[in-house]
């Protein structure tokens, strides 16, 4: 039965050493003073246990340069942890500039996966090894929490907002995927898997069985929202031209300037005058309602294929 | 027993067994007051926070919603606010000073500004029912972004409701002083009450003097 | 019992900075001061409610530890609001690559 | 001179009562009370949690388990316990007051509490909740059908008991000392309730007003914390945590407190740095109000503001490392005896920097994001609430035991209690450490298979846990009757509350004593 005592979680990503060796530092750290406090206690009771019934405690007195040391030492300890651990956490809120992008809409109680390709997965999700993914999330309900332990990342996922995590995995193999943010009765069901393959194999995976990729569905709905009647591929009509609008800065009415991201896609569809573009009348409907997630989605990824 | 430390002396018919003195008790009762208005500021505090959230990122709709409030009765619901503190520190007074007549007068007074404020709030709340701008199944709002319409209006009512029910507190907390000042119950040695129920008053109304330009005065041109 | 008697005259006279702040407040909104309109209408509600503090309810004239009391209390909604905004002002900066 | 218990009889002078020793054993009736609903939930969650899968319950009835087990423990229980029940009754006592500064808001805040526990009792018997004891929306507010509205109202009501109890204290402290009693003279018991106090007073408001907002969400349909009406449900959890995290130091000062008259009682010595002790109680309930953004690493909060609180999170550590070293120097050359209460503090000082330690890891932001939300922050936190705070409060109960009642509880039993709940939490909380590094979610009514041996060593340990429970139950019932009397001063303390009879008489003191030595003076009883 042993055999099955996992005590150490296998670590399958770029960021997995970098989270144990903090972490095995710490647990070092933690030893040492509690084998140090509980060792003391246990000396000090002995050897000053009560002899005699009437018998008293000999005051200590000057105590201000251990006060002071031992308020220092750990202060030194602390900070140096926090420098550390704080490295750690801005690698992993920065991807890297060149990832493979997933998008994910978490609702209650499943994932639900899409890669560019057109891919589309329940609970599941295929990546490949050595390449850094980067995971677009966002939720239909409720607060979930996308988490891959064998990765060491976890984030939120939020109802009317995106976030992101990402990964570089270096093994292949399949990996546990679990919701950690507690959403309701099935909350402990909403776990999966993650599949690390080879680069190829991925791709042959990519390949098999898809209707279309992710652009043309969201191109298919450009046309179907009538989106195509406003936003015209060159500058004349009534709304912006939005080929090569992703990632570019964009001048707002009120001389703000934003970096055009998927946050910012995806909040200009569904709330149009929450961010007017210079030289533009409020003219674009919202969009709120009548497009799920998943097609807001399919949206922002054709946009960001608008390319000239 | 109770009194074997303040047997040397009468002890006054309003000192508590437990105090030595009645300026113990003053004290006690005052400090006990001010931290609870502390309590207060915090509590106020939250609302503040969320106002504070969604003014930052909704302004242009808070400029909209904030003109449909009355910016006239607003106005006039602060000065009577401001008087009737004028009044309640002039009951201190008489208080401190024995004069029972005045104090009286000047509490009823406090009172039915009280009651002023509260019956303009009522026929800004029934406006604003009729306007159908109580957020809910009934909410309309033409214009853009009828949800964050609704979240000003939800800060609006949750915000001047409370600060009501503190009004309603604080009117019922002058009518048990009225009685009890009418009835002889102070002096210029004991009359804490007044005093403590004299600084909620003042608590109240600098809540108001906060949600009074949040809440009404944004961009009014 | 040391109790300080507050004379009338003060009240009356903090009645009527109180009202005429009232009437410029109100005033001021009307005007487009930009930016400035919401700086403006809080600093006169901060002067009216330190006045109001500071005579109405005695604080000028009473221990140290009441003024400890009420500066704290401020004070502590000061780390509420300052630190969650840390927060709020600071999401913009998050770029994800 | 009758002493309290006997001053007068019958149902109604118990109910009526402003003795706040009286008014401290209506609430130690009341705390046990809520210990036992939540322990009982414990054991449900336990039981569960043997098998991988839901097989013992629904998830939807699991999920309720460890909510309410959360709500009764936190809110019911742990935040009241010490305070309300050793604070009460000590603090007058030992500053030499008659009673605290306001005996009818202290009566009053005991129906309060008791009002908001039937609120919440009600909720929990009409079907419970099970948002997680956090509450976090929109799925509290917009999601959930259970009775979040009349659970809310509990917790709301009931927080103003603790409001009541935090300003009585700051007041009583300040104004009703004897004559003699400085500030540098105050038992640290005394500190560490001011220090617990002034959280209670600026930090409730907030959780007040938060929870009143939730509650008007569902019932009004406000949008404050639901996106999809605008609101922010990252505002919520500010709100929530701004009180939960300094919440978090009202369960554990009071128990420093405790331990710090435990260890001086114990070594027959003055507190090492008495200054620095003191003082470190006021600097946890300050620093620990800016910290609260350390529960929201992964929340989506920006990267910046999690570095702020990341970084003071460590700086609220220091304060706390500066009193176990302190309580750990004490000992040196003390006069120490092995008394059951003593047991207690060692077992306190141990499991807190355990606990305390492991919180290290989780202010550290590379590995909270690993470990947030998994079994590693269930066992840090049981393991500073329970093996800290709990360790305290049964210590504090054990030492007062005798003072409070007159009799003494059979020695030898005692030891036995300690160590079996001593051994039992280990086992019970030691492997969820390595559960949550290993990935396992903390709210989950099923589990993989291979965590299956962790979480059987771990329902085995809540056995011995409920187990050593009832034991300190049983004998201080029994020895209500059948105890030795103890006398005024069964273990050679000094304070003021050992100068009194055993039990006091309602006003405490014949005269107002007259304070002339610093706390834990008993170098001077031996030049005496
Ligand atoms: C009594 C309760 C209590 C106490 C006192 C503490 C104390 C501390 N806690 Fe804990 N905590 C909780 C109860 C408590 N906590 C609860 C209930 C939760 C989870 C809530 C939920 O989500 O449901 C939680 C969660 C929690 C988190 C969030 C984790 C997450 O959700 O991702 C964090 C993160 O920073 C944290 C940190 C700390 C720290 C740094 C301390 C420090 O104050 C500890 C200081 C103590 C020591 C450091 C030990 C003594 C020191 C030494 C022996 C010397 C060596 C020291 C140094 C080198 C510095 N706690
Ligand atoms: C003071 C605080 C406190 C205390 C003392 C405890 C005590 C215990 N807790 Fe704790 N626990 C919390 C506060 C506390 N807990 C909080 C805040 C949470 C988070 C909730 C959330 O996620 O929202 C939590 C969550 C929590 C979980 C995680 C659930 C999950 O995330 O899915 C677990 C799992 O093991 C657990 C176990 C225990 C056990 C075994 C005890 C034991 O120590 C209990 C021992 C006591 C007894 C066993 C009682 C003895 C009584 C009897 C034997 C009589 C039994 C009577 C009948 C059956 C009628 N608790
Ligand atoms: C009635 C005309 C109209 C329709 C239909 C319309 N838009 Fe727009 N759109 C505009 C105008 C005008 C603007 C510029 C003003 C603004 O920012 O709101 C705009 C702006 C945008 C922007 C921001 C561009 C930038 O440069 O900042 C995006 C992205 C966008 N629209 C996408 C869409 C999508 C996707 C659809 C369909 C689902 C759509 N629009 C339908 C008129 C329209
Ligand atoms: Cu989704 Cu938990
Ligand atoms: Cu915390």
């Amino acid at each position: 039965m042993l055999s099955e005592l996992p005590l150490f979680p296998v670590g399958a990503s770029t960021i997995a050493p970098q989270v144990d060796a903090l972490y095995l530092f710490m647990v070092g750290l933690a030893l040492f003073f509690s084998v140090l406090i509980a060792g003391l206690i246990v000396y000090f009771a002995i050897r000053y246990r009560r002899r005699a019934p009437d018998e008293i405690g000999v005051a200590a007195t000057g105590g201000l340069i251990l006060e002071t040391a031992w308020s220092v030492i750990p202060l030194v300890i602390v900070l140096f942890i926090f420098v550390w651990g704080a490295a750690v956490f801005f690698a992993m809120a920065r991807p890297p500039a060149d990832t493979l992008t997933i998008y994910v809409v978490g609702k209650q109680w499943m994932w639900k996966f899409q890669h560019a390709a057109g891919q589309q997965e329940i609970n599941e999700l295929h990546v490949p090894v050595g390449r850094p993914v980067k995971i677009l999330m966002t939720s239909q309900d409720v607060i979930h929490d996308l988490f891959v332990p064998a990765f060491r990342v976890k984030a939120d996922v939020l109802p009317g907002r995106y976030t992101t995590l990402w990964f570089e995995a270096t093994r292949t193999g399949q990996y546990r995927l679990f919701c950690a943010e507690y959403c309701g009765t099935k909350h402990s069901g909403m776990t999966g898997w993650v599949y690390v393959m080879e680069p190829h194999e991925y791709q042959a995976w990519l390949a098999g069985g898809v209707t279309g990729s992710l652009a043309s569905s969201g191109e298919k709905l450009f046309q179907d929202l009538a989106c195509n009647t406003c936003h015209l591929p060159d500058t004349q009509g009534r709304g912006p031209m939005l080929h090569n609008l992703f990632g570019s800065t964009v001048l707002l009415a009120t001389g703000e300037k934003v970096v055009a991201d998927e946050s910012y896609l995806r909040e200009s569809i569904l709330t149009p005058r929450a961010r007017l573009t210079a030289g533009f009348e409020p003219l674009m409907p919202t969009f709120q309602g009548l497009v799920s997630e998943e097609d807001v989605l399919q949206l922002v990824e054709y946009i960001k294929t608008l390319k000239k | 027993m109770a009194d074997a430390v303040a047997s040397h002396h009468a002890r006054h018919p309003a000192l508590a067994h437990h105090f030595d003195d009645l300026g113990q008790q003053r004290e006690a009762a005052s400090l006990g007051m001010w931290v609870f208005l502390v309590t207060e500021v915090l509590f106020f505090g939250g609302l503040f926070l969320a106002y504070l959230v969604y003014r930052t990122w909704y302004p242009a709709t808070f400029i909209e919603v904030s003109q449909h409030l009355d910016i006239f009765w607003g106005t006039t619901n602060t000065a009577v606010l401001i008087t009737s503190s004028l009044t309640m520190a002039l009951a201190v007074y008489a208080a401190e000073t024995g004069d029972r007549r005045s104090l009286v007068f000047f509490l009823l007074a406090t009172l039915t500004l009280g009651c002023v404020f509260l019956g303009i709030k009522a026929l800004e709340y029934s406006h604003k029912f009729h306007e159908h701008l109580v957020p809910g199944a009934a909410f309309q709002w033409d214009g853009d972004h009828a949800e964050r319409a609704a979240l000003f209006m939800s800060l609006y009512f949750i915000m001047t409701g409370l600060h009501a029910l503190h009004m309603i507190i604080g009117v019922g907390l002058m009518s048990v002083m009225t009685v009890l000042a009418w009835r002889g119950g102070f002096s210029p040695e004991y009359h804490v009450p007044v005093e403590v129920s004299g600084l909620y008053w003042h608590f109240v109304d600098i809540v108001w003097i906060f949600l009074f330009p949040l809440l009404y005065l944004i961009s009014r041109h | 019992m040391t109790e300080h008697v507050v004379p009338r005259s003060i009240y009356f006279l903090i009645f009527a900075i109180l009202i005429v702040f009232t009437a410029i407040t109100t005033t001021v909104a009307y005007l487009d001061l930009g930016v400035f309109g919401p700086v403006v209408a809080l600093t006169i509600a901060v002067v009216k409610a330190t006045l109001v503090i500071l005579f109405f309810m005695h604080v000028r004239y009473s221990t140290r530890l009441t003024k400890l009391v009420v500066v704290g209390g401020f004070f502590w909604l000061g780390i509420l609001l300052a630190l969650t905004l840390s927060d709020y002002l600071t999401r913009g900066w998050r770029t994800y690559g | 001179m009758k002493d309290y218990l006997n001053a007068t009889y019958g149902l109604k002078s118990w109910l009526l009562t402003r003795d706040h020793k009286r008014i401290a054993l209506l609430y130690l009736a009341s705390v046990t009370l809520f210990f036992f609903v939540g322990g009982a939930f414990a054991v449900m969650v336990r039981l569960e949690l043997a098998t991988p899968p839901a097989d013992l319950m629904q998830p939807e009835t699991y999920n309720k388990m460890f909510t309410m087990h959360g709500v009764a423990m936190v809110f019911f229980f742990l935040i009241p316990a010490i305070p309300a029940v050793l604070g009460n009754w000590l603090i007058p006592v030992m500053i030499g007051a008659r009673d605290l500064a306001f005996p009818k808001l202290n009566l009053a805040s005991w129906y309060i509490f008791m009002l908001g526990g039937l609120f919440t009792l009600w909720a929990m018997v009409t079907g419970g909740v099970d948002t997680g004891w956090t509450f976090y929306t929109p799925y509290s507010s917009a999601f959930s059908n259970t009775h979040v509205v009349t659970a809310a109202l509990g917790i709301f009501i009931a927080g103003f008991a603790s409001i009541l109890t935090g300003l009585n204290f700051i007041v009583t402290i300040h104004r009703m000392r004897a004559p003699g009693m400085t500030w540098f003279r105050l038992p640290l018991f005394v500190w560490s309730h001011y220090a617990t106090s002034l959280i209670m007073v600026l930090g409730t408001p907030v959780i007040a007003i938060t929870i009143l907002l939730v509650a008007a969400e569902r019932a009004f349909g406000l949008g404050l914390f639901d996106p999809a009406r605008g609101g922010d449900p990252v505002l919520f959890q500010h709100l929530f945590w701004f009180y939960s995290h300094p919440a978090v130091y009202i369960m554990v000062l009071p128990a420093m407190g405790v331990v710090s008259e435990l260890v001086a009682a114990f070594s027959r010595k003055p507190v090492f740095g008495y200054a620095f002790v003191a003082f470190a109680s006021l600097a946890i309930a300050v620093i620990g109000f800016l910290v609260w953004g350390h529960h929201m690493f992964v929340s989506s909060q920006s990267v910046y503001a999690a570095m702020i609180f990341s970084v003071l999170s460590f700086l609220v550590a220091v304060p706390s490392a500066v009193k176990v070293f302190n309580w750990t120097a004490t000992l040196y050359r003390g006069s120490i005896s092995y008394d059951t209460p003593m047991l207690y503090a060692f077992g306190f000082i141990g499991l807190f920097t355990i606990g305390g330690l492991t919180g290290l890891f989780l202010a550290t932001l590379g590995i909270d994001v690993h470990v947030t939300d998994t079994y590693f922050i269930v066992a840090h936190f049981h393991y500073i609430m329970f093996g800290g705070t709990i360790m305290g409060y049964l210590g504090g109960l054990h030492y007062w035991w005798p003072k409070m009642t007159g009799r003494l509880y059979p020695e030898g039993w005692a030891k036995l209690g300690a160590l079996t709940i001593f051994l039992g939490f280990n086992l019970t909380f030691f492997p969820q450490f390595v559960l949550g590094y290993l990935g396992m979610p903390r709210r989950y009514a099923a589990y993989p298979e291979e965590f299956q041996v962790l979480n059987v060593m771990s329902s085995a340990g809540a056995t011995i846990l409920g187990a050593g429970y009832l034991i300190p139950m049983i004998y201080f019932i029994w020895s209500l009757r059948y105890g030795r009397i103890a006398g005024p001063n069964p273990w050679g303390a000094v304070g003021l509350e050992w100068t009194t009879p055993s039990p006091p008489p309602t006003d405490n003191f014949e005269k107002t004593p007259i304070v002339t030595q610093p706390a834990y003076a008993y170098h001077l009883l031996e030049r005496a």
